[in-house]
């Protein structure tokens, strides 16, 4: 059994396997090292990087829900002059494929992360988040609105080679409109899902839980959402799709192959368990080849309309 | 100190479940690798929910390579750790963050703690026993949650307590004792662990006279750093920043922070 | 004591106590009236109601997943004239307070099944059901435009005098101007949420799992987006809101009150404990005043801005 | 007949767990309401998943007061009940649905049943035995996990194996025997569970020859008839119209549904 689990991406971006640590989950690396085998994974997304530091919301900035988890971080981060000066170094002696996780208050911001993280080397692609849902201007507010979300990725294309993905929010009527607006506007592929937004009660002090009051679901209670978005947005554009949201096992990411995505990111399950997107690599192979699949690629789009079910036993 | 040190992921059987006072329990696992802490650090533990719980150490005895993590039971996580038994096995990250530094042992020290902030306290004290013999301050809501008074009295130190209720030592909060201590000793050095408006209290308290370490709780997400989740407000070199719990605390200078 | 859980709603619509069993989950009552004692309940919303019978979608029909239920019934029901004829007298014989909820392809259908229920005995309000995600035309997509739900409530006003409330759905970028198009044209409350859109995949098969392909998603994996929506939407309009999605105990109950809700209403959950509707009543009373509430009234909306958060201890 | 039967909300505990065959328990469980039920009926029974689980009775013991639950695991709530022992309770909901009515004496009578299908029809053998000596035929995919052969030989009924992979019986699906029994009986009446296929190719070879009756699978919500989640396609009066496994079934006449 020889199972090719390397997948080809636009821009001639390559990963050894389709398991991306998800951005904001996995810090800039160093952190998870000690956890973590780094090289073997497909790729990492950093933490949200904008022009200059952003503090981030106040605290309490987690909380746990059935099966998810509510953050609201608020994007938080050193800005992208020492993110590449102290932070991105280390990834890069680690040989990781890393994806710069781009965040601004207005297009030119984004736009002006963009230009700084081209022809830096150890960058291999960009991923523009216009989904975070724990701001107040900007963030998803761009990830809502067609025309926002056109403008922002035109002017990340206009000053990048890099291959960029567009982060899509969950929180919107129809996501494939946004996706066909991005891809319309240069976009190489599309990541999805960002968190939904959702909201605790603290009851004993009556107020919402988080500091933020509101902040971004994740973890298994959403996969369902993620799949129906990633199998949307796979009929509503030509570009590849990186799935994600509440993938914590190999079967998980197969689900999501089958909906239509070409890649995964993992996020929250590795709060529980930091060895799980190395585990899930090892058993994606055995996984592939129990459900009679020759290579990642094989399984891509498989439960797409058109393309023949496999009807069986049972009911 | 502790940035050289080990942290790991580790699978640390139950040597003893114990409990110390209605709702509180005492876990001692056996673990090599945690038994390397330091006084104030913290193991971050797998329950069935969707975060870790982070727990300080109680007791570190590095000889016989255990560790002791005493909690109260406030909800499922806690539940479901003080219904493990002998022979279970916990998955723990750890140990983790900054702990306690030793004392400066030409001043006088003092343990200011509350609740479940006594535990990481004895730890310190056994830790650094050698060095310094602290004076002890436990508070606790009534009697029966006073919290390791013995240990501190095993270890030959005197120990104070003031309980909110009045049925054990005196009655109202630490911050009486406490004001005591700082007035016959205000060149001190005072560790402090409990609730957070107990350790804000013990700031200000020791403001201008001692200097404070306090250690803090945050809600975390990973617990080593990742996630932003667990931050607290301190003074950066120009303005305000937050800085991590799990990793540059949980013991921070308290006048460092932004209260 | 004396806790008041009793609930004063618009047109003199009163329920002794808050707890109304969700549309679809509840039937038109006689399957559950073994197990549940349907007097003691707040209310009855009944399975969605059209004009003509309709037969809905292919099965599976409901698929398990994370601490969630995705289900695409697809609104069977034997039509209005059935419905009255044969089912709504079991109901009004138990002395529940009916809520009946309306569905149709077009407003004009809707309208249809609002006359027909008008000064029908033993109905006491309804339910605009704008936000099914299970069927292709009408359904939904009314939930999703603010000029559409208001066309289907400025339809159904016109021909009813009884309390009507409109049913959202989350599946929208802005729930709170859903929620003000339907007050403008007329509605009395907003009940909030309708289920999130999901999909799962049968990994087997290579299909979507559900025989209506995507599914709407119920239980406590969407309590975060179902709290965020009526904290939202009570933000957002002056009429009173009935919430759910998730609710499981009497103090998930707690906190949709606390949260902007004056009643709930409490699906899936019956399907694994039938009786625990009935039992979230009996302890209402109790954690209401453990939280220092005399009523149900006294705690609705205290977690909103503008309220005086109770601050104590820990963080 | 069921409908004027009682359904409930019971607490049974389970008297006996025994392996049947790889991967296959039998709960053996106290309950004298549930021991009303007819041949055909099913428990829904509570596991920590979202939805309760459908679990037809493989004996039911109206005299101790006990029934039987035969199930194959094939996923976590299985798995689950598979773990539980003797003394725990499980919290069921039946029986519910309507079951296999008495067969017709004066006509010939087979039941066929495959895999995990064939508990329900040995329940059916039992229960009719004093009207009518059914043949027997079972399927399954391979010698080991043949179900109940046994115990209808106890029964003193005669037994026709069929196993895909011809270790046991013959080689093949139920159909070979089923072709061989019609042509013998061709005015017979067969009752028949097992997977929808299985059910399918019954009703069609059974088509203007014997009557057949088929307990079927399907998805349950409430597994009580308010859901509609759980319905098959049958003839209506004009249209087609579905029908709910749970309520109207999980036995239906053959002819009845739209395959
Ligand atoms: C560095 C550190 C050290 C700690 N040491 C101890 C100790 O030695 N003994 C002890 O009894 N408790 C200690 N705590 C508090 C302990 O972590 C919480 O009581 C525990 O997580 C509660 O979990 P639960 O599931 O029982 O409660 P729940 O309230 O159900 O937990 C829900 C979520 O909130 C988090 N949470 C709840 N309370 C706290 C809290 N006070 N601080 C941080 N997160 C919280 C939980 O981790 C979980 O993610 C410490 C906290 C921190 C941050
Ligand atoms: C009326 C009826 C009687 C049944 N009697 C028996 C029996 O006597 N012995 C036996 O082994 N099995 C029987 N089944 C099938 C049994 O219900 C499933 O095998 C079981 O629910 C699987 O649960 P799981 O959690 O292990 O599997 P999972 O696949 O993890 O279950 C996921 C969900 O799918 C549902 N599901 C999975 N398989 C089936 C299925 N075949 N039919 C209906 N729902 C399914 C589950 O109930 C659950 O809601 C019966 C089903 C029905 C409808
Ligand atoms: C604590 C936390 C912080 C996050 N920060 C970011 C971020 O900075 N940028 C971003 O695009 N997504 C961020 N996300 C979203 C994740 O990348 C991911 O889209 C989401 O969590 C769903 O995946 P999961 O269920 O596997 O976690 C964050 C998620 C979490 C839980
Ligand atoms: C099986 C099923 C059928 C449903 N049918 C309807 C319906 O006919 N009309 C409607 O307005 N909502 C329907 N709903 C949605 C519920 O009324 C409710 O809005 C949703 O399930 C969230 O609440 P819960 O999490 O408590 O189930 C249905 C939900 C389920 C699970
Ligand atoms: S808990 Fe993640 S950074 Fe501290
Ligand atoms: S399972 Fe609900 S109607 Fe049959």
């Amino acid at each position: 059994m020889v199972i090719d689990v390397s997948v080809s991406l636009p821009r001639g971006l390559t990963l050894k396997n389709p398991v991306i640590a998800a951005s904001g989950t996995f810090g800039f690396g160093p952190e998870y090292s000690r956890y973590v085998d780094i090289g073997a994974l497909g790729g990492v997304s950093v933490k949200g990087v904008s022009p200059e530091p952003w503090l981030g919301n106040p605290t309490p900035r987690v909380w746990e829900t059935p099966l998810g988890l509510l953050n609201s971080i608020g994007l938080q981060n050193p800005g992208m002059d020492v993110f590449l000066q102290e932070d991105l170094p280390f990834l890069r002696d680690q040989n990781a494929v890393v994806i710069v996780n781009i965040i601004g208050h207005t297009v030119d911001e984004y736009a002006q992360v963009a230009a700084r993280m081209n022809h830096e080397p150890g960058v291999a692609a960009l991923e523009v988040n216009i989904s975070c849902p724990n701001i107040k201007e900007g963030g998803m507010s761009f990830g809502q609105d067609p025309d926002q979300a056109y403008a922002v990725m035109k002017a990340v294309r206009q000053v990048t080679d890099l291959p960029v993905m567009v982060k899509l929010s969950p929180n919107v009527t129809y996501p494939g409109l946004i996706a066909q607006a991005v891809e319309a506007a240069g976009a190489d592929m599309i990541s999805a899902i960002n968190t939904l937004v959702g909201l605790a009660i603290d009851i004993k002090h009556r107020r919402p839980a988080l500091g933020g009051v509101t902040g971004g679901l994740s973890g298994p209670a959403i996969k369902p959402v993620a799949l129906r978005v990633v199998y949307e947005v796979a009929q509503s554009v030509n570009i590849p799709i990186i799935g994600m949201g509440g993938i914590a096992t190999a079967t998980d990411v197969l689900e999501f192959l089958l909906a239509g995505a070409q890649a995964v990111m993992v996020g929250t399950v590795t709060f529980q368990y930091p060895k799980r997107m190395n585990e899930i690599i090892e058993a994606l192979p055995q996984v592939l080849h129990e459900y009679g699949f020759a290579s990642v690629r094989d399984a891509v789009g498989q439960a797409l309309p058109g393309r023949a079910p496999i009807r069986g036993g049972g009911q | 100190m502790a940035d050289t040190m080990i942290s790991e992921q580790v699978l640390a059987p139950i040597v003893e479940n114990r409990a110390v006072a209605p709702d509180h329990v005492e876990l001692i696992i056996s673990s090599a690798v945690l038994s390397q802490a330091e006084p104030g650090q913290f193991a971050h533990i797998l329950t069935p929910g969707m975060l870790r719980r982070p727990v300080s150490f109680s007791r570190i005895d590095q000889e016989n390579g255990q560790v002791g993590l005493m909690f109260q039971i406030v909800g499922d996580g806690t539940r479901w750790l003080a219904e493990r038994r002998h022979g279970e096995v916990l998955d723990i990250l750890g140990p983790l963050g900054h702990g306690f530094a030793a004392p400066d042992p030409t001043k006088p020290w003092c343990l200011v703690g509350g609740g479940v902030g006594v535990p990481p306290l004895y730890a310190a004290a056994a830790r650094y026993l050698h060095r310094s013999r602290p004076d002890v301050i436990i508070g606790a809501r009534t009697a029966d949650w006073v919290l390791m008074a013995q240990d501190f009295k095993d270890l030959g130190l005197d120990v104070t307590v003031a309980t909110d209720d009045g049925t054990a030592g005196h009655a109202g909060t630490v911050m009486g004792p406490l004001e005591t201590w700082l007035q016959d000793h205000p060149d001190g050095q005072v560790f402090a662990c409990g609730p957070t408006p107990m350790l804000a209290a013990v700031s200000a308290a020791c403001e201008g006279r001692a200097t404070a370490y306090v250690a803090l709780e945050q809600r975390m997400g990973c617990g080593i750093g990742a996630c932003l989740a667990c931050v607290v407000k301190a003074h950066g070199k120009e303005h305000a920043e937050y800085r991590r719990v799990c990793t540059e605390g949980p013991v921070f200078a308290a006048k460092e922070l932004i209260w």
